[in-house]
């Protein structure tokens, strides 16, 4: 063989590296399968050996989980957990990223405004979202609003600190150079700072929405699980745990996919919209 | 400013170049407050000529650097003056810029926009500024790549917008911080050519500073060589080779080995010198330097 | 300094000027020097004469001057901060000693030297040598070369980095020669407390906290802002917080309060140790083994973005009690985080270190143990402190929902027992032991990564 | 305190004598090797049909553009890569072939790499002594003492306990040499290694290297875009074309070894320089105007 039959073999090289490339996807097929019917077999022990497996042996099986699926998707008040745990997630996120951002560059431009408010702000940090919840209980007039209180919390940290360490992680060089230009502040702030700190922007806001996931879920189990708000007003979280106290079992694992699936489609559509702000970083 | 003079007005680029002089008097620098002061710049006296290219050269670490930042405005020094054309240097201004080591290019602005950036952030952004914008953009042959963000360029690529985007402003001096430091060396001695073209095309004061004794002697009218920390100037070269110069003319050349050797000299022994308090890589070369001394039979 | 011990005898000693000249000839430095030059320096040389045992100088005194030694034998013992390849020798005639006196920052006396039997030295003053020098500059350098050499051979970097505690007083002596590092730990620590106290920084702080205080103060219990009022005020807080008698029942003097700390901690000491124990090698795994990966790295993506609140029901569904299911979320949590770190950590790994230890003849193991457990450290400890953040976010949920005892029991049973104060005393609480357990990890951390550690310090320094 | 000048004396004839000698072993034969990259089924050709002999105890300096495929050559003899086509022998002994793509990394082919890879969390002294631990050929204790003593000859004592992260960069260059030389390779490939210093540590770094050379005798194959570097330190200089990578003209540098810098301006360097400048630069324009196209 010599070089010229190599490059004449290209498509063949293609084909090799598809199939190649689709060991990986494969794979993951493979142990998605293994991992369902390893869930499956798990959860029927008890009914197909008269053995229960400990811990797995609880959870309702796949199919089960299944065929409880699907007449909650013609459900109304389904979509309605979905549609309510989604706005409070976009509501608190807006805040957290509305007061968070201007926040976060005035921390990182005016070193005197830094120097008195970070000490607080960092004593405030170590305290989970979730400890607020009661105080937003009693503070706020209802309960929607200390609901959205407290997602605000959550993604307001992680916004205000990724801000902060992206817009002191800017080159000093890029300052130096649009000042040696002839740059007044004003535009240093816009063209530099602001698209500066733009990555960071991204980072904190993917992160930030996982947490506010997390915050909207567990805020809706304690309030609306300790308090009976009850209905379908209550959010997937709260679908979760009406489904538990109701003796539904399967729904719950229903609700627990369904958030992963919120989640995950959420973060998704950040990341976009990050890289559509960010297009200098999509090399290529 | 008044007494910069108007040297010449290359066809087409649509400006009228100035050149300004530099001042550097008894400057002295000091970080740091009683014993743990360090001092790095110490009675630094040097004049960066009008029209010409001043190339300054010492061993990495020596408070180049510092000296860069002092000229620019962004520092202040602890002692003494430096003055353009005469009036004192305050703090930054558009009459003199930098370019700094490695690149930097705003990453989030395309090729284009980097290179008006100075225009605009002037609120300058004349059709004649965007005219200024297509020639220079030609002349560093990047029209097919002014839609592109710095990280999709290539080093040598970001080097020539680099250079583009100072000129635009005009300044009347161009401060260079080892701007092609990072780029291998082929790309390097490409860079030299086009660099140099473009000052023998404008002539304006340029300070080139650099760590190579080669790329100071293919650019330099005058070598300015520095001993080590605190930084002052140990010797002046004047480099009379003659414009345009080229590479494998520069290797030849009796006259250029000439000053080579020279200045090798001069920085060997200032490397020498500072053995006891000095950078790293000066105490490398001592080592060395040693070696030999002792290789030779000594 | 002058040293008593030594003796100056006057002129028209022993040793004249025709001796001296030989003698420096002889002497390695001086070698390259002429005679002319030679006569210069034996003008400013002082011949001294000493008895058997005398002190010719000794650590950290002021070094002046430079010693040749004439006749007999000098034992010089490098103190044990100079970090020397060889601490103690002997030197004997043409020998120089004490060229610490030619070094640009005048470092203190490294070492003692004795005189091993009577001696005659010739003692030269080192700034009027380095001044005779600089008058002939080739055959000067080559004298001041062959100092250089002699330092680079005897001298070792000291781990002065690492000392910086103990050693009140220490020399640096380096790859880039010597200098008197009066950098103490402590004097460096006084002087940063006291750039500190200058610089408007503790002063905003303060300001800050005042500003806090004084608006949470005013709004809930000055001026009974609406909505505001229902909160309970700082004065409240705190009265409750330090009373012995605390009219809800839980303040510093009361021991149910540190049964709830107690059971927190000890929550996420469990979880926490369980999650690295299996978190840190599935994302070593993970990240090392292509195969391994492609097969369960699916299935971990599939369960991440799962809420761990949304965990709570099936949890209790799965373990019998109340312990076990706060335990497992809280593992849960944490194992993802500690996990996913460490993936990227071995992943960051730049390629050319596994195989620089491959052509170093290290084996697939080996590799492993050498090069991608010690390169992923620094990402595994940034994720360790996320693990640790985030086991603290789930432990507070989970012991809302359920579980008895915990600072997040605490704060929901003092709501629906309606003892407001209480509640803020939990949260600040947990604010403080979360601090401190993050801090934790953060200094097990950096003991680990001693390396990483020296280099940042350097870094910083320079 | 004489017994420094005279040590150096004495290595100095020791180095007179072995002057005349080349090494016995680590001859590289290459021979037609080909390597097409294949990422998303895009051939990239970056080494073509290159054949070349390096001799025993030889420097051989491979100079050109940056990104020409010289590296995939390094990386093909070192065994991290395999080859698409064509043989390459160390020795005699094949190292990769038709049937044996990709040869075994091992410590008779040790890399200096561009960037340094000595590990960040071992001392000096551990990187060095890491060789012969791995492979199990001599004890802990030897092995340390070993380094130390190659440490101290190569005039890096002082420098032992440190991290690799608290020492200069023209140390860490030494040391990662010495690591390499610790295992007594036949070969030893060295990647751009001066790339980031700058010219004043890298004319010390040379001598340095020249310094071990003729105290071990290895083969040595060094890639670089610098025709001084190579024509100061090289025995042969290749000069390949911008990719596919291949000789485009082979150098004998016939200035006699032991070299100092006085040579840099000798008559004959500078009649060398002259002589392969042009085909450096014809290549170098190539690379740099399909560098904008690529971008």
């Amino acid at each position: 063989m010599n070089a010229s039959t190599i490059v004449a073999n290209r498509p063949m090289g293609r084909l090799r590296k598809s199939i190649f490339h689709d060991t990986g996807s494969r794979r993951a097929i493979v142990s998605l399968i293994l991992f369902l019917v390893f869930w499956e077999v798990g959860s029927q022990s008890k009914a197909w050996f008269g053995v229960q497996l400990p811990w797995i042996g609880m959870v309702p099986a796949p199919t089960a989980v299944f065929s409880a699926w699907g007449p909650l998707l013609l459900d109304p008040s389904y979509w309605q957990s979905w549609w309510q745990s989604s706005y409070r997630v976009f509501f608190g996120f807006i805040a957290a990223m509305i007061l968070g951002i201007p926040f976060g560059l005035l921390m990182a431009v005016s070193k005197n405004y830094r120097d008195t408010v970070f000490p607080v702000f960092e004593i405030f940090r170590p305290i989970p979202p979730l400890a607020w919840v009661p105080a937003a209980i009693i503070f706020w007039p209802t309960q929607e609003m200390s609901i959205a209180f407290v997602t605000f919390y959550g993604a307001f940290f992680t916004v205000v600190l990724n801000v902060i360490g992206g817009a002191r992680s800017i080159d000093v060089r890029y300052f130096q150079s649009a000042r040696s230009m002839g740059a007044n502040g004003w535009d240093i702030f816009r063209r530099i700072i602001l698209p500066g700190t733009l990555p960071s922007i991204v980072i904190g806001a993917t992160v930030g929405m996982g947490i506010t996931w997390e915050v909207v879920v567990a805020a809706e189990m304690i309030s609306g699980g300790g308090n009976s708000m009850g209905g379908a007003g209550g959010g997937l979280g709260f679908f979760i745990w009406n489904s538990y106290v109701g003796g539904s079992y399967p729904q719950i694992v229903v609700g627990m996919i369904s958030i992963g699936i919120a989640g995950y489609i959420s973060s998704t559509i950040i990341r976009w919209i990050g890289s559509r702000a960010t297009p200098w970083l999509r090399m290529r | 400013m008044s007494a910069a003079q108007e040297i010449q007005k290359p066809a087409g680029s649509g400006m009228q170049i100035k050149a300004a002089e530099m001042t550097i008097s008894h400057v002295d620098k000091t970080y740091g407050e009683k014993q743990f002061a360090t001092e790095v710049v110490k009675n630094c006296s040097f004049t960066i000529e009008r029209g010409k290219l001043t190339v300054m050269i010492g061993p990495s670490g020596c408070g180049k650097s510092t000296l860069i930042r002092l000229l620019a405005g962004f520092e202040k020094p602890t002692s003494g003056s430096i003055s353009i054309d005469g009036n004192k240097v305050t703090g930054p201004g558009r009459d003199r810029l930098v370019v700094f080591q490695e690149s930097a290019l705003f990453p989030w602005m395309s090729t284009y926009d980097n290179i008006m950036y100075g225009p605009k952030a002037r609120g300058e952004n004349t059709p004649e500024m965007r005219d200024r914008a297509e020639f220079l953009l030609d002349k560093v042959g990047l029209q097919r790549f002014r839609s592109k963000y710095p990280p999709q360029l290539s080093g040598g690529m970001q080097r020539r917008a680099e250079l583009a985007r100072a000129m635009i402003n005009n300044p009347e001096v161009m401060i260079l911080d080892e701007p092609f430091r990072g780029l291998d060396h082929m790309t390097k001695e490409l860079m030299w050519k086009y660099y140099a073209t473009l000052y023998e095309e404008s002539h304006r004061t340029n300070f080139f500073v650099t760590t190579d004794i080669d790329e100071a002697i293919f650019l330099a009218d005058r070598l300015l060589i520095m001993s080590n920390k605190p930084t002052q100037v140990r010797a002046v070269l004047d480099v009379d080779l003659p414009r345009p110069r080229s590479l494998s003319n520069i290797v030849d050349d009796d006259r250029a080995n000439q000053i080579k050797m020279e200045a090798l000299a001069i920085l060997h022994e200032e490397a020498m010198r500072s053995f006891a308090g000095g950078s790293k890589a000066a105490s490398d070369f001592i080592q060395a330097y040693s070696d030999r001394v002792g290789k030779s039979g000594k | 300094m002058t040293n008593p011990t030594t003796t100056v005898l006057a002129a028209g000693s022993e040793l004249n000027e025709e001796r001296i000249v030989a003698l420096l000839k002889r002497t390695a430095p001086f070698e390259p020097l002429s005679d002319q030059r030679l006569r210069e320096v034996a003008s400013i040389a002082t011949p001294v004469y000493l008895k058997k045992g005398d002190l010719i100088y000794t650590v950290d005194e002021r070094s002046d001057d430079v010693y040749v030694i004439a006749t007999g034998t000098v034992e010089h013992a490098l103190g044990p901060s100079a970090q020397a390849t060889q601490l103690v020798k002997i030197v004997g005639e043409a020998d120089v000693i004490g060229w610490a006196a030619l070094l640009k920052n005048k470092p203190a006396r490294l070492a003692k030297t004795t005189c091993l039997q009577d001696c005659e030295v010739l003692r030269i003053n080192g700034q009027h040598l380095i001044e005779i020098l600089a008058h002939d500059e080739a055959s000067g350098r080559e004298v001041m070369t062959c100092f250089a050499k002699m330092l680079m051979n005897e001298f070792t970097v000291p781990a002065w980095l690492s000392q910086v505690q103990e050693l009140p007083r220490k020399v640096k002596v380096g790859a880039d020669g010597l200098e008197t590092a009066n950098l103490t730990g402590v004097s460096l620590t006084m002087f940063r407390i006291a750039q500190w106290l200058k610089s408007p920084r503790p002063y905003l702080m303060l300001l800050g906290f005042t500003i806090f205080i004084g608006l949470w103060y005013l709004l809930s219990e000055g001026w009974h802002v609406w909505r505001f009022d229902r909160l309970p005020g700082p004065v409240e807080v705190w009265e409750e917080w330090t009373s012995r008698n605390p009219v809800y029942g839980i303040s510093l003097f009361t021991p149910e309060y540190y049964t709830h700390i107690w059971y927190s901690v000890r929550r996420i000491a469990e979880a926490f140790f369980l999650a690295t124990l299996l978190g840190v090698p599935f994302g070593l795994f993970l990240g090392w083994s292509r195969k391994f990966r492609e097969y369960t790295f699916p299935i971990f993506e599939t369960l991440r973005p799962i809420p761990i609140l949304a965990w709570v029901p099936l949890a209790i569904l799965m373990f019998s009690g109340t312990e076990t299911p706060v335990i497992f979320l809280t593992t849960l949590a944490s194992f993802f985080a500690t996990a996913l770190n460490t993936m990227l950590g071995v992943e960051s790994i730049d390629e050319s270190y596994p195989r620089a230890a491959s052509c170093l003849g290290a084996s697939k193991w080996q590799v492993f143990r050498h090069v991608v457990i010690p390169g992923a450290l620094p990402h595994m400890f940034t994720g360790l402190q996320i693990s640790v953040g985030v086991a603290w976010f789930s432990l507070v949920a989970a012991e809302m929902v359920s579980g008895q005892y915990g600072l997040g029991y605490l704060i929901m049973t003092s709501y629906t027992m309606v003892s407001y104060p209480t509640i803020i005393i939990g949260m600040a609480t947990l604010g403080i032991v979360g601090y401190i357990t993050s801090a934790m990890v953060r200094i097990a951390g950096d003991q680990m990564m001693q390396w990483r550690v020296r280099e940042l310090a350097l870094g910083g320094s320079q | 305190m004489n017994a420094v000048i005279q040590s150096n004396a004495f290595e100095a004839k020791q180095r007179e004598r072995n002057m005349n000698t080349k090494g016995t072993k680590g001859a590289i034969r290459i021979e037609k090797v080909d390597k097409v990259y294949d990422p998303e089924g895009a051939a990239v050709k970056a080494v073509d049909t290159c054949s070349l002999d390096i001799g025993a105890g030889e420097i051989c300096m491979i100079v050109g553009p940056s990104g020409c495929g010289k590296t995939t050559l390094l990386n093909a003899i070192a065994g991290f890569h395999s080859i698409s086509n064509g043989t390459i022998y160390l020795d005699d002994e094949l190292l990769c072939g038709p049937d044996k793509p990709k040869a075994e990394p091992g410590p008779d082919r040790v890399v200096v790499f561009q960037n340094g890879a000595l590990f960040p969390w071992k001392t000096n002294l551990e990187n060095v002594a890491f060789g012969p631990i791995m492979q199990g050929t001599m004890s802990k204790k030897e092995a340390f003492e070993k380094a130390r003593d190659m440490m101290a000859s190569a005039g890096l004592n002082g420098s032992e306990n440190s991290y690799p992260g608290e020492t200069s960069s023209g140390v860490r260059r030494r040391v990662e040499i010495v690591r390499a030389l610790m295992n007594d390779p036949k070969v030893l490939l060295l990647d751009e290694p001066y790339r980031a210093l700058d010219s004043l540590t890298k004319s010390v770094m040379h001598e340095a290297l020249l310094d071990i050379y003729y105290k071990n005798k290895v083969t040595i194959f060094f890639i670089t875009h610098d025709l001084e570097e190579a024509i100061f330190l090289g025995h042969k200089v290749v000069i390949m074309t911008t990719r596919p990578c291949r000789p485009k003209k082979i150098l004998d540098v016939d200035i006699p070894h032991p070299r100092d810098y006085n040579v840099l301006t000798s008559k004959r360097f500078r009649e060398l320089m002259d002589e392969t400048m042009e085909a450096v630069h014809e290549e170098a324009m190539k690379a740099f105007e399909r560098g904008e196209k690529e971008g």
